[in-house]
């Protein structure tokens, strides 16, 4: 990018630059300046990004051996008074981001040594990221790979899996997030598609546990979210203990449960709720746990094609089947069939949504072989006039004869 | 007959319009024009208006059969009813409903009686039906695919009770039933629209196809996409072809979305009765009360149209609106509550059993497909 | 439109007519086909239809000498036995369709003499219609003539007019209907516009006195609606008298505002409404009236570009500004203002709402020579990136200047 | 160093996954994995999790610096604190935020003290600011056009008792800040998502742009329509152009929506600082909660941001948040109040002054115009 208009000169810009930055070290708020000043990282350069409105940096290259993936190098641009350089990785998190202090340890010390000291604990995909210096980029390689972990995850790749802490940590856990999320890292095809760059553009996979979505799977171009079927689980007689107690007030419960699903039976103080109804909220769960729970028949349902822009702008994953809790296997091999298409015909920069919105989702359906599943309501139109298909109209027919009876 | 002169005829296109409201109002209206301040209901089809001058008239609704159609008998009848205990005048609502006036409430219930009398219900007020809309179909006209006065009769037997208040009703409620997509009936910005369908794309008739075409010449001089029933089709799904002399209409069925707007232009489109049926769709409103003014959304894209009894379509209207009747709050509309619930659990207590539906695409032949995108919350079981 | 197959042969298809015409008498709701029978209308025809499921009714013509508009005439399809003729008029209602007895008696005799004794007493659009005898139609124009009216109103024309009943019989009236409605009618344009069809697709004006739109202008192609500017009226000596009657409960007006304008002081009893947030839903008014009546501001709202179908699908009107109620020769020009570019560039078979979507609103008011008024937000976009005008941007500067002092 | 044998460094394409949850977990949480049967929450930052064997875990919320930055040394600093009062392990919340594990309820309170005493808030559960996430934007990122991390210390440093609880909100909130559509951040289906935007269309460095397109051969060979840059643009604002021996790449502004796929693309896409700003949108959710999960709506489509204060951003923020604790139910998220009230009715509240926004085209590149087709109730004063 070439130099903003007006630039005061070099040394007029690093003061200014320095002012920036001291700015930003007041205030309560933790501040990544102060943290950044107890690193090796060029500061001057972000503080010359922060006078001149542009970003600082520009696109470089640092290649290592094998490493398709996961580096990023920048250099200053020729604007930036003392230039500078900078190289990260995107390093794989341990499952559900447990860091045991003798693991923490290394990577500081690794940060250290071959690198700046400096640590993005977690990207917004869920990887870890260690800015490191160029010229030890093939030792950190090896040292990361020594003591467990590895570098990749970034250009038209499968990115870093994110996963919910689930059952390590949650009581709302319907499957077992961290074991499916190991159970990915294990198939060949999903390495060789973290490793080498090959689709039409990234990919995404995100495990949540429940339908809370914490891991945000909803935006994630393959999505698992646990679910069960029914009506939550209710313990009647803990229930009513919190009811007594005033922890739970059973009428609010009926009102806030957004698929009306709640009835709340005075008499005999029992809360009956209508599974078939129950859009699985977590409202009555969050409010009453444990008294309310999930219901016990999981199942995990994947989301296909969010996003937060590709080529048509922002979408969230649409529903394509359910799967069971306890077949991770099945979801990485759905995963590859969801793949196939669009990596077959896709248009370079095309996410997997773009896609299916370009050649519609019941042909994409039919080009995975699979079945329409779920209803789809979700966006009426307002056309009261479309040529429908035989089949679909002797459903209708149907439903107007059931109602008739 | 001998025809006038033509100069009086050419007169005709200075039209006679009827606008002095002094010839029309009567006298007891015009006295009080703009001076009203109050109204009572007295039950659910007698409106009392009570002016700044204390004076009062009295309105009677009553619903008139399909189409608001009216012989010049009843109509002779109506009027006399109205010299004998009103004020001399009636009115015609914008809905096809008719109002007695009267001055005093007991003239106003002597009309009620009398016209209950001749079959015709009195009611239509608050939170009842207020009537239902029907265009003229299969009664004048050459586009209609079901004949929406007798869905109207159909629908009216089976919910009379809500007209007359027997029954009530959360608010008010009123249905429109059109003969075909033209939507005669007002479209679809009311609670419940029935909207007549093809089915399927329209099938060409060559041999009347050249009336609605220019002269051969003519045509030869205009680009094809020029054409006049080639510019109707929204979507492209019409195109012509000239094969040396020949010119031929083709249809593509995929980019159809039976629209009508070509039979609505040309006689030659024509449908097969097997596979017509209606569309029904809820929670319109032109007000601006609740949520505002809205158009309605497609619940049922598609049902038959047997007549006479139309059951299908009588079915899914009663369950819709029991459904209403039983999870609305009091005066809320179908497109409040659906508003307040959500359209996935309105769908789900009228009980649709769809896996796929429309994707909403606001206006037809925009890129996208005119499909279900399937949302997970939806699917939940 | 062809023969529907399997068609019985002609007596047993009448007999079968009549059972469906006879089932049509039964039932509580009025019957059409018992008003029918007290006429000269064709019921067999109508009652083969109803066999077929196809409308019996083929096109025809009715050519009236200087009568361009209005005269629609059918011929019974081929397939019906004995054939049969309709043909009928759009005739002009009167203002607020007020029907003296004498008037409406003279109509009952004109359409007994020279029609079928047949009326639809309004068309959806707001026509009275009557259906006579081809051979009749010049003698019936004159004699419509003579008694008031007149017969027009359809085609590629400005529409038969509607407006709501307003201060006729109705409280809530903000404007004066009825006056504007003659007032439309004594333009020169748009008595030529009714007489002779030449704008590219029909044009309708619908005009309602108060936003409950009973004249349902939301779908006209040009509609008006009353309308006033803050909060409604409120006389609290005489609410609070309501609300010491339990006829209205203070909390309910609160809680059902949907602009959430109304706070009642429950110390003082007084109903505070702010203006400035009421979105005109008329319900506290209609259940409070009339201690609770709209404000004295009054303006009337033109909508444009409703419509049920046209081109792209059903619509309702956009707002376009605001009038004064005791102007009405301005909305007249303002009609004609707005079918100019319409007319001029509009494809055949465009409704104005149509055109406004290919030309898109903005352009649309630059060729009216009109500045965008109200508040544009009811369809706010998904998508965080656009390309705004300056023009455009500093009044988001501005706003967030205001709000951060 | 001398460089390892080549087959060795070729074993790099098979990846260590650290995925052995044995080596990671903590013996507490091994010992009660999938077995937690109830929470207690102690105040805003710590959670007791009790599982069925009876054992208890108590996890310490913290907030570090935006994009969630450490340097070495903090991260010693938190070990030695974990050895010392948790139980020897960490974990990275997936947004970015630290939580400390104990054994006790007194443990989780000395790691409060501590971790506070080091300036890092405790915080971030319940109906409080979860956090703020931050992209990494002008700290390592070449297509930032705003800085996201500076702006997260701006907001955090106002929004501070929301964190810790001093303050509390209506239900949880969570704001994304990017640095540019990429919108790495994590997108819009969150409470408050702001985004930085170039506010024009971008300038082409010419001098660059052939490091952008294949060789000259290649290139020409290649249809005008399939090279890569002009494929990438989504709405066909750029196409190429051969003049003789010479290619130009040719941007139409009118149909440049701000993508920024071209920049993301290739670096000679550059922008001028003066048009820069963020857009500010509102009401996203990803669970499932309320109303369920939604895309956030454009609120403020432009907004400059002028550090170090970057007031206009902050202001914004803040009447997005009191209006949002003026109007809303208990327990209510942004998303769901929008819903219950209307967009309408929340515009207004805001103060949002403009008499034009967008239309709402769900995707880029439609045939419609992206602009403002404006509804009479949203009109209404
Ligand atoms: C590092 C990280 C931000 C951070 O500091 O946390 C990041 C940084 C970049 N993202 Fe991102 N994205 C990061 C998470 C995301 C997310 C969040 C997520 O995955 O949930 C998203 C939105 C989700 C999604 O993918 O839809 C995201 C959507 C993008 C996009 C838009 C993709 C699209 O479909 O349009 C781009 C543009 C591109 O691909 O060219 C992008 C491109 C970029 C680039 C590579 C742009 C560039 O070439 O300069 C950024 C590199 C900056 C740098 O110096 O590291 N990044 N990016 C995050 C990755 C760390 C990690 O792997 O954990
Ligand atoms: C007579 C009629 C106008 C006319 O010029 O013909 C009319 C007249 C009145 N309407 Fe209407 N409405 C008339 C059709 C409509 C329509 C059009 C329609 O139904 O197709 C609408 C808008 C469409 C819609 O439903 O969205 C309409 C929406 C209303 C509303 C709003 C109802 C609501 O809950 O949303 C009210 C208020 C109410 O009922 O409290 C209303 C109230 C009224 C009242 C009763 C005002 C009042 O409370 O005093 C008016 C009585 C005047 C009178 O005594 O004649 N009028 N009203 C129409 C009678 C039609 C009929 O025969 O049933
Ligand atoms: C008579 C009437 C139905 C009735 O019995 O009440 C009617 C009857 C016809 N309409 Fe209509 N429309 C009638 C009110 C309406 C309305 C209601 C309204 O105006 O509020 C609409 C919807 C509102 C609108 O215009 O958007 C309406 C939208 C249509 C359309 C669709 C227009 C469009 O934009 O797509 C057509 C199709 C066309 O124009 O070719 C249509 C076409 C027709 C034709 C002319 C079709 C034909 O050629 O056979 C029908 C003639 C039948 C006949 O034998 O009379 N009629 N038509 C109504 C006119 C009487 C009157 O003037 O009062
Ligand atoms: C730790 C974390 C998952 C992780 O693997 O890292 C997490 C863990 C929990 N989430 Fe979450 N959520 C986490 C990010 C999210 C996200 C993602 C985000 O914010 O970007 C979401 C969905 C996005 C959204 O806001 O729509 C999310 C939506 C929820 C909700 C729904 C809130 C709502 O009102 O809609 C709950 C339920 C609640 O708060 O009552 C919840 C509740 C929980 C609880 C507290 C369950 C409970 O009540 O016991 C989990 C505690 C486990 C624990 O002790 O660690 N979690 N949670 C994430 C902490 C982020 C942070 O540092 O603040
Ligand atoms: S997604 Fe559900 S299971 Fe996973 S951490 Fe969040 S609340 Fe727990
Ligand atoms: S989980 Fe949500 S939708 Fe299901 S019953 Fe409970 S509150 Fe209702
Ligand atoms: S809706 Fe169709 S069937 Fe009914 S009158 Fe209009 S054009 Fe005829
Ligand atoms: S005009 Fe409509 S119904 Fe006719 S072919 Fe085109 S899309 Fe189909
Ligand atoms: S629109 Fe308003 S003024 Fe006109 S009749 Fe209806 S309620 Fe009365
Ligand atoms: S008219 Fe409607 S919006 Fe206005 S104050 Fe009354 S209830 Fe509220
Ligand atoms: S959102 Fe933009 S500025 Fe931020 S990291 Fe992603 S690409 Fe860079
Ligand atoms: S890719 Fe996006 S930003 Fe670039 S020119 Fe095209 S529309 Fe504009």
């Amino acid at each position: 990018m070439a130099a903003p208009p007006d630039l005061p000169p070099p040394e007029e810009l690093l003061r200014r630059a320095d002012e920036m930055l001291k700015h930003f070290e007041g205030g309560r708020w933790p501040s990544h300046v102060s943290e950044l000043r107890r690193t090796g990282y060029p500061l001057h350069v972000y503080g010359v990004g922060l006078v001149a409105r542009k970003s600082p940096w520009g696109p470089s290259t640092a290649p290592v051996q094998f490493v398709n993936t996961g580096v990023l190098a920048r250099v200053a641009r020729e604007w930036v008074p003392g230039r500078g350089e900078e190289v990260h990785f995107r390093v794989f998190h341990t499952p559900g981001k447990f860091l045991p202090t003798s693991f923490l340890k290394k990577l500081a010390e690794l940060s250290k040594k071959l690198g700046v000291g400096l640590l993005e604990v977690v990207g917004q995909t869920g990887a870890l990221v260690i800015n490191l210096r160029k010229e030890h980029a093939e030792q950190l390689v090896d040292e990361l790979r020594a003591i467990g972990t590895d570098v990749g995850g970034s250009g038209d790749a499968i990115r870093a899996l994110n996963a919910c802490v689930g059952p390590a940590l949650c009581e709302f856990a319907l499957f077992d997030t961290l074991a499916w999320y190991a159970e990915f890292h294990r198939d060949k095809r999903v390495n060789d598609a973290i490793a080498t760059p090959g689709f039409p553009y990234k990919f995404k996979i995100k495990l949540s546990g429940c339908p809370m979505d914490c891991a945000r799977a909803n935006r994630a171009d393959f999505g698992l979210i646990g679910i069960w079927e029914g009506a939550p689980e209710v313990d009647q007689e803990a229930l009513r203990r919190k009811v007594e107690a005033g922890e739970v007030d059973p009428r609010r419960l009926e009102e806030r449960c957004p698929s009306r699903a709640i009835t709340w039976d005075e008499k005999s103080g029992t809360l009956i709720i209508n599974g078939e109804r129950c859009r699985k909220s977590m409202n009555c769960i969050r409010s009453a746990f444990p008294a309310i729970r999930p219901g016990r028949k999981k199942k995990v349902a994947v989301l296909v094609g969010g996003g937060v822009k590709g080529r048509f702008g922002p979408k969230l994953g649409w529903f394509l089947t359910m799967l069971d809790p306890d077949k991770p296997r099945d979801a990485v091999g759905l995963a590859f069939k969801v793949i196939e298409p669009w990596d077959r015909e896709g248009v370079p920069k095309d996410r997997l949504g773009d896609y299916i919105l370009k050649v519609g989702f019941t042909e994409f359906l039919r080009r995975l072989g699979m079945e329409a599943s779920g209803r789809h309501v979700a966006n009426p139109t307002y056309i009261p006039y479309k040529v429908l298909q035989k089949e679909e109209r002797d459903k209708f027919l149907k439903l107007s004869e059931e109602l008739g009876r | 007959m001998t025809a006038p002169a033509k100069p009086a005829k050419a007169e005709r296109l200075n039209k006679v319009f009827p606008v002095d409201l002094d010839k029309y109002l009567p006298e007891l209206l015009k006295r009080n024009y703009g001076r009203w301040v109050d109204r009572r209901f007295h039950g659910y089809g007698i409106i009392e208006h009570v002016s700044e001058t204390g004076e009062r008239v009295f309105t009677v609704k009553v619903a008139l059969p399909p189409n608001a159609r009216l012989s010049a008998d009843t109509a002779e009848k109506f009027a006399d009813i109205a010299d004998r205990h009103g004020i001399g005048a009636i009115r015609i609502t914008m809905a096809g409903n008719i109002e007695f006036l009267a001055d005093s409430l007991e003239a106003a219930q002597r009309i009620r009686e009398e016209v209950e009398g001749m079959g015709f219900p009195v009611g239509g007020w608050g939170p009842t039906l207020w009537g239902i809309n029907s265009c003229t179909a299969f009664l004048t006209c050459t586009t209609a695919v079901v004949d929406s006065p007798s869905i109207t009769k159909a629908l009216g037997d089976q919910l009379y009770e809500y007209f007359t208040g027997e029954k009530t009703l959360p608010a008010k409620l009123r249905i429109y039933v059109s003969g075909c997509p033209a939507m005669c009936a007002g479209g679809t910005g009311i609670d419940i629209a029935i909207v007549g369908q093809w089915g399927a794309p329209p099938k060409i008739r060559e041999e009347i196809l050249s009336l609605c075409l220019p002269p051969p010449k003519a045509l030869a001089r205009i680009p094809e996409s020029q054409v006049f029933l080639v510019q109707v089709c929204p979507t492209g799904a019409l195109t012509l072809r000239r094969e040396g002399d020949k010119i031929r209409l083709l249809l593509v069925p995929e980019k159809c979305i039976n629209c009508a707007r070509c039979k609505e232009n040309c006689d030659a489109f024509d449908y097969d009765p097997e596979n017509v049926g209606v569309a029904i769709l809820v929670g319109g409103k032109y007000s601006n009360t609740g949520v505002g003014r809205r158009l309605a959304r497609v619940l049922v894209p598609w049902v038959p149209a047997v007549p006479p009894h139309y059951r299908e379509i009588t079915a899914i209207v009663r369950r819709i609106i029991d459904v209403w009747r039983e999870h609305a709050r009091e005066g809320e509309r179908l497109a409040d509550m659906i508003d307040r619930i959500g359209w996935g659990t309105f769908v789900d207590l009228v009980g649709v059993p769809v896996s796929s539906m429309h994707y909403d695409r606001l206006f037809a032949g925009t890129r996208w497909k005119d499909e279900a995108y399937p949302s997970l919350r939806d699917a939940l079981r």
